[in-house]
């Protein structure tokens, strides 16, 4: 075992130090080192998007990273999504569109779609579709994914900016 | 995974210094998407893991209409996507980048990653051969230069000596009456590895009737990228013409060597090797004449 | 008296007959009533006096979930067929 | 363009209830749990001291087992125990009901733990649990295994053959009761005939036979396999796991470790989707012993993405034979098949499944299916969706295709003639009560995706049907009227599409209150009555019967207690849409729960028998790159008889996802073994399921043929939308490019294969 590290990072806007080994992954040290296992792991090498997080405003697979990359940065895990007002409006629309079913793939889906918006605030369909396409789900065949992001879109623009 | 150590290296000579007092078993992290799944699988082995993407020229992109671009061997393949002088003047290194992975692995995965992970499926360096870019490789004794086609020597293995990195990728500056293209095919639309992948760059003259020169490059039909001089050699001086390009496909196919693997065929390899090179000769002529 | 349809693998038992008019007034009681005119037949079908675990018993297109206690009408059709069940999201 | 669209089809006989809250678009009462990162699932979960476990698989295909050499492992520091088959109990062979068909006991353990003999890549030999994830891994490589390496058998065709290397020594072909002589890798042999074959195919003006084959594919859920156990000093056992069925998975424990299910107690934490993969047990009996043997520390175990490919529920590949024979009109005269499905390592594959589904949706007289089980050394198979269903489908619908084109007979016209109706015998025999096979293809024929043109080159339009027989069985809910009015519901069916919402509005609907009135929780084994697991399409019918009945006795009990309120007799107070009434009084459930004198509170349990069959009519539009063979999906709409939409959204959301699989298994998916039997795809990478670049919208039309066996006409929808997609792709390919595809997937070297080696026949457009 190598020595551990300490780490200190903005996690969802809060100051975190964490200890870590160089070998553990992001993904690891969030869920079993720091409870914020709402970034699920479904293959562990960067297939399926379950696991995204923004990283320094990057979409990453957080398996894809390692703890110790972190150092100095800040990120953005669903956990930070949304705002003390209440939901974001695209966990809104994804519950309105019953854009899940398991619900196991939707965390990363829903931080995959803040990032698109925060790079294209107004996608089209294929757009969408292109920006997902790292993302799997295996319940929905995307159709109701695809149609909440658009309508987030949609709901977004209507939002003051302030407020979002 | 095993355990390993990690160090965060800010310049070329701190890099340098590291790598000539250690021996063996150390790997350069940028992107990490290749590495971190090989080190996981037990693919490769690492002691230390040097971090190398806070060097600040290796995370550069420049460009300059006489020297050209020079690529820092750590920027991500979003970055090169984004670059409004690589859209403009490096047509199929974007079209080739733009293929790797999902945002995710777009955003972490760097062109000198995919360069130096040297798979014979990796789509950048068809890409980059067809750009004729050249490799600056940086060691103990001094840099040296490696024309991209050489870089890489069979599956998984680089020119790259130990103590050695990859700085850069420098491509020549942009010439008239050139376009290139690159693709692949993928029995999906995204996250897959090249069953066959061809890339092309033709310079037309100036009524862009005829093939001035023409440089014609594929992916996974051998142990290495594999770049067909003949096909080029084939076309240069002739009048573009759909025989003519159908015909340079052919000699394409004929250099292929592919292997059977879980991902195509020999057969469906070769046939492929005609198709992609006759599309991607197509599409690089109709960018040369400004026509996409 | 209930009608009942012979697996096609037992058929060779009953002469080729496809259905078979039995006496019962329970599913239990019919398999003694065949056993007695086609014997070797409730050994196929039973196991320790209870209908084989791979075996279900069907009684008028409905499953039943009293096996060799169900109940029988008159006109009652009984079939035997495969336990089955599946699995979706 | 897109646009799901919903047709009631209640016949004039049939009553047109107007429901309230059935057929409404709530939203999930767990939505926000799992929009926000919150939701528990298995993997999710920490407990103090807890250890990682991790598995040792076989790297051969089949091999014996020499000897296993532990005590590396063991000593490395942090290692806190190792575990083998010799910690499992030997087990007679006998047969257990696990609730999916019959499972050899011992098998089932030896699949657990390898004992003698590994009989697949990825079988499990040894485990080890330890202080951290990457201990447990570096253990593992300590342990020495001495393998006798044997030929492996990959496919049924060698399975089934005579001299074929026998997996199972004890294993013995079976034919309802009766045993093979020799030991054999056909594990069974079933047969339905119905009236006489020779007759019906002497009566056929156009016959029509082919062979089919298809891989094995995986369920694909996005969530590994996990589970965590906590073996504690006084023998109590508790697991808190991903499973379809906390019960199942407690009945099989039980089973397994050979102790009373009074000691056991299954949390099911929330589910990664299952579509059959999650109702037999994996890691649950490992995670168990090792926390036994490293001092009752609790145990945490998760697969690998690798493992899981390798290791857990692939669905059949087979072989089919198909020949059926029609009439110069179209009638359908004859049908006959014969299906050989891999089992994988031990016997219970789907393949009667398939021999129901095949010719379901058709009347036809006379009919002989023939299914062999063959065990070959790969995984043992799970259901998946409608299991066996998508195989047999495929193999009929295209063959049906076929004869359409020669008959000249527009495929969905042929099908009406053909199609099944209430009273018409299916091939086993038993008699169709009311279903809506001609109503989803009436359906599918008047939308407008079929009347469409679909002009440009290498394009073409296919239609298939199918059939699931849907699932009923044991279900058990209990509820509690809350003061403020509303109502607690604990109920046994694990969650994983939804069905907390579907549920719980059955109960509102049967109290007039709103969706949103009722709380859901799924419970543990020890919190409610035993409850089969989510499968078989079974839950929003039967647990949703138990709900229904819950709704009644609690709505007897609040008149009774509102009577004696009002000091009148019961029968003189109305309960409507939530509201109390008697002559001039009335008040709400809300006004009256903070009044009640006792608690209210009621259970049920039913053992669901009536549930209604599924049918649905697929339509695509595909475009072939006649070059590259890739195949891109234009168009799809999905016909669907849904009984009575509960929750609309989201069973649009099940024929949409089913349809997603059944194109992933069409087009690309599938197991890729190397020679000696390694598993060499065994990543997402390779393994190719559909991205969202890969599918269109998916249009659902929700036909409503109310199941008379629900009170309100809910029948099963979630499986029987995998069963027409391959099908209809295949004949969508066949009309943009001319090749009858019989191999499943149609990948693209296959297509390109195909086109290249036909003979030239372009199809008539219709």
């Amino acid at each position: 075992m190598s020595k551990k590290v300490l780490i200190q990072a903005t996690i969802n806007g809060e100051e975190v130090e964490f200890l870590a080994e160089p070998r553990q992954s992001l993904l690891e040290v969030l869920r079993e080192g720091l409870s914020l296992t709402g970034a699920k792991e479904g293959c562990n090498n960067g297939n399926c998007g379950a696991c995204n997080v923004i990283l320094d405003g990057a979409l990453v697979n957080s398996c894809l990273v390692l703890a110790v990359e972190i150092q100095g940065r800040s990120l953005t895990t669903i956990e930070g999504i949304a705002g003390p007002q209440g939901l974001h409006p695209i966990q809104q629309k994804f519950l309105e569109h019953a854009a899940l079913q398991c619900g196991y793939c939707t965390p990363g889906f829903i931080v995959a779609a803040k990032a698109l918006f925060d790079q294209n605030p107004n996608p089209t369909e294929q757009e969408v579709r292109y920006w997902l396409a790292g993302n799997l789900c295996r319940c929905t065949g995307y159709d109701k994914i695809v149609r909440a992001v658009l309508d987030a879109a949609q709901a977004i623009g209507k939002i003051p900016v302030e407020e979002i | 995974m095993q355990a390993f150590d990690y160090i965060a290296v800010r310049s070329i000579s701190e890099l340098c210094s590291l790598l000539s007092g250690q021996n063996g078993q150390i790997k350069l992290l940028s992107g990490g998407t290749d590495l971190l799944v090989q080190l996981r699988e037990g693919r490769v082995k690492a002691r230390l893991v040097i971090d190398v993407k806070y060097i600040s020229e290796m995370a550069e992109i420049a460009y300059d209409p006489k020297q050209g671009l020079y690529l820092g061997a750590t920027v991500s393949c979003h970055r090169v996507c984004q670059d409004p002088h690589i859209q403009a003047h490096y047509p199929g290194l974007v079209d080739a980048v733009a293929l790797i992975g999902g945002i995710q692995i777009q955003n972490r995965a760097s062109v000198g990653g995919n360069v130096c992970n040297a798979s014979p499926a990796a789509d950048a360096i068809p890409a980059l051969i067809v750009h004729e870019a050249v490799c600056q490789v940086v060691g103990s004794k001094g840099q040296r230069q490696v024309p991209i086609e050489s870089f890489c020597t069979a599956p998984g293995k680089t020119v790259l000596e130990a103590g050695e990195f990859l700085l850069s990728i420098q491509l020549p500056p942009p010439r008239q009456n050139f376009g290139a293209h690159y693709l692949r095919f993928i029995p999906r639309n995204e996250m897959d590895i090249a069953v066959v992948g061809a890339g092309a760059g033709v310079t037309l003259d100036n009524a862009r009737e005829r093939f001035v020169s023409v440089c014609l490059a594929l992916g996974a039909v051998a142990p290495i990228p594999l770049y067909v001089g003949e096909a080029g050699a084939f076309l240069a001086g002739k009048r573009v013409s759909g025989e003519a390009i159908a015909e340079a496909a052919l000699i394409a196919q004929a250099a292929a060597q592919p292997i059977d693997d879980l991902r195509g065929s020999i057969e469906q390899r070769k046939y492929l090797s005609a198709v992609l090179a006759r599309r991607a000769l197509e599409k690089a002529v109709q960018r040369a004449r400004g026509e996409t | 008296m209930p009608q009942v349809w012979i697996p096609a693998l037992l058929r060779d038992l009953t002469g080729g007959q496809q259905t078979v008019h039995v006496p019962g007034k329970t599913v239990r009681q019919v398999i003694e009533n065949l056993e007695a005119n086609f014997p070797g037949l409730k050994a196929r079908l039973c196991q320790d006096e209870r209908l084989r675990p791979s075996i279900l018993v069907a009684v008028d297109g409905e499953i039943s979930t009293l096996g060799l206690r169900q109940g029988l009408q008159e006109a009652s059709e009984v079939h035997f067929l495969p336990a089955i069940r599946g699995g979706a999201t | 363009m897109t646009a799901n669209l919903r047709v009631e089809q209640t016949s004039a006989e049939e009553q047109k209830p107007a429901y309230r809250v059935i057929g409404t678009t709530p939203i999930r009462h767990d939505g926000t749990d799992k929009v926000t990162g919150r939701a528990l699932y298995g993997a999710d979960i920490r407990l103090p001291g807890m250890l990682y476990g991790a598995v040792l698989r076989s790297p051969h295909a089949h091999a014996r087992i020499k000897s296993i050499d532990t005590s590396q492992a063991e000593a490395l520091p942090g290692v806190r125990a190792v575990v083998t088959s010799a910690d499992l109990p030997d087990l007679e062979s006998k047969i257990a009901e696990l609730g999916e068909g019959s499972i050899n006991q011992r098998y089932q353990s030896c699949n657990i733990l390898a004992r003698d003999k590994v009989l697949y890549f990825g079988h499990p030999v040894a485990a080890v649990a330890a202080a951290d994830p990457h201990l447990a891994e570096e253990a593992l490589a300590l342990i020495q295994v001495d393998y006798d390496v044997l030929p492996p058998v990959l496919d049924v065709n060698q399975a089934m053959q005579a001299d074929a290397p026998i997996l199972l020594e004890d294993l013995y072909t079976d034919e309802l009761g009766k045993k093979s002589e020799h030991p054999s890798n056909i594990a069974s042999h079933s047969q339905t005939r119905l009236g006489d074959i020779e007759k019906g195919f002497a009566e056929a003006a156009v016959i029509v036979e082919r062979e089919f084959t298809t891989s094995m594919v995986h369920q694909g859920y996005i969530e590994p396999q996990n589970a965590t156990a906590l073996y504690n000093q006084d023998g109590q056992l508790t697991i808190w796991c991903s499973t379809q069925g906390a019960f199942g998975v407690r009945d099989q424990v039980a089973s397994i470790l050979q102790i009373p299910i009074s000691k056991i107690r299954v949390v099911p934490m929330e589910i990664g989707g299952g579509f059959g993969g999650k109702i037999g047990i994996y890691l649950e009996p490992i995670a168990a012993l090792l926390s036994r043997r490293s001092g009752h520390r609790p145990v945490k175990m998760s697969m690998k993405r690798s493992d899981v490919f390798a290791a857990t529920g692939p669905t059949s590949g087979s072989t089919i034979r198909v020949k059926m024979g029609a009439d110069q009109q179209g009638r359908i005269t004859a049908a006959q098949a014969v299906l050989a499905y891999e089992a994988g390592a031990y016997p219970g594959s789907f393949v009667g499944a398939g021999m129901g589904v095949i010719f379901a949706p058709y009347r036809i007289e006379h009919v002989r299916t023939d299914g062999y089980d063959v065990v070959v050394n790969k995984p043992r198979t799970a259901a998946y969706r409608a299991p066996g269903g998508t195989n047999a489908a495929f193999a009929c619908e295209v063959v049906i295709d076929e004869l359409c084109e020669k008959l000249g007979i527009d495929p969905i016209e042929f099908r009406l003639l053909n199609g099944v109706r209430q009273g018409d015998r299916r091939a086993d025999g038993v008699v169709y009560d009311r279903i809506g096979c001609l109503e989803t293809l009436q359906a599918a024929r008047e939308h407008p995706h079929y009347r469409a043109p679909l002009e440009g080159p290498f394009r073409g339009r296919g239609v298939a049907s199918g059939y699931w027989g849907n699932y009923g069985g044991m279900s058990s809910a209990s509820a509690s009227i809350n003061p403020d009015g509303t109502i607690s519901l604990v109920e046994g069916s694990v969650d994983i599409g939804g069905t907390r919402t579907s549920l719980a509005m059955q109960l509102a609907e049967g109290l007039g209150v709103p969706a949103e009135a009722v709380r859901p929780v799924v419970a543990d084994t020890d919190q409610v009555g035993y409850t089969e697991g989510t499968y078989g399409s079974r839950t929003t019918f039967a647990t949703g019967l138990a709900v229904y009945e819950l709704s009644q006795i609690l709505k007897n009990k609040l008149v009774e207690h509102a009577a004696r309120l009002w000091e009148v007799e019961p029968d003189q107070v109305n309960f409507a849409e939530g509201i109390f009434t008697c002559a001039d009084k009335q008040m709400t459930l809300q006004d009256f729960a903070p009044q009640l004198p006792e608690p209210v509170v009621a259970s049920a349990a039913v053992h669901a028998t009536k549930w209604g069959a599924s049918f649905a009519t697929h339509i695509v539009d595909v475009e072939v790159d006649p070059e590259t063979g890739k195949v891109t999906i234009l168009r799809y709409t999905a016909c669907q008889d849904v009984g009575k939409a509960v929750y609309p959204n989201y069973v649009e959301g099940q024929i949409q996802g089913g349809v997603a699989q059944g194109v992933g298994w069409g087009l690309n998916e599938e197991y890729l073994y190397d020679e000696k039997g390694r598993l060499v795809n065994a990543s997402w990478l390779d393994y190719r399921m559909p991205v969202s670049l890969d599918l269109p919208m998916i249009d659902t039309v929700l036909v409503e043929v109310p199941n008379p066996g629900h009170p309100y006409g809910v029948r099963g929808v979630g499986e029987v939308p995998i069963v027409p997609p391959p099908a209809a792709l295949a004949n969508a390919i066949y009309r943009a490019v001319g090749v009858r595809m019989n191999v499943l997937p149609m990948s693209p070297g296959r297509i390109v294969a195909a086109i290249q080696s036909r003979a030239v026949h372009v199809p008539e457009k219709d």
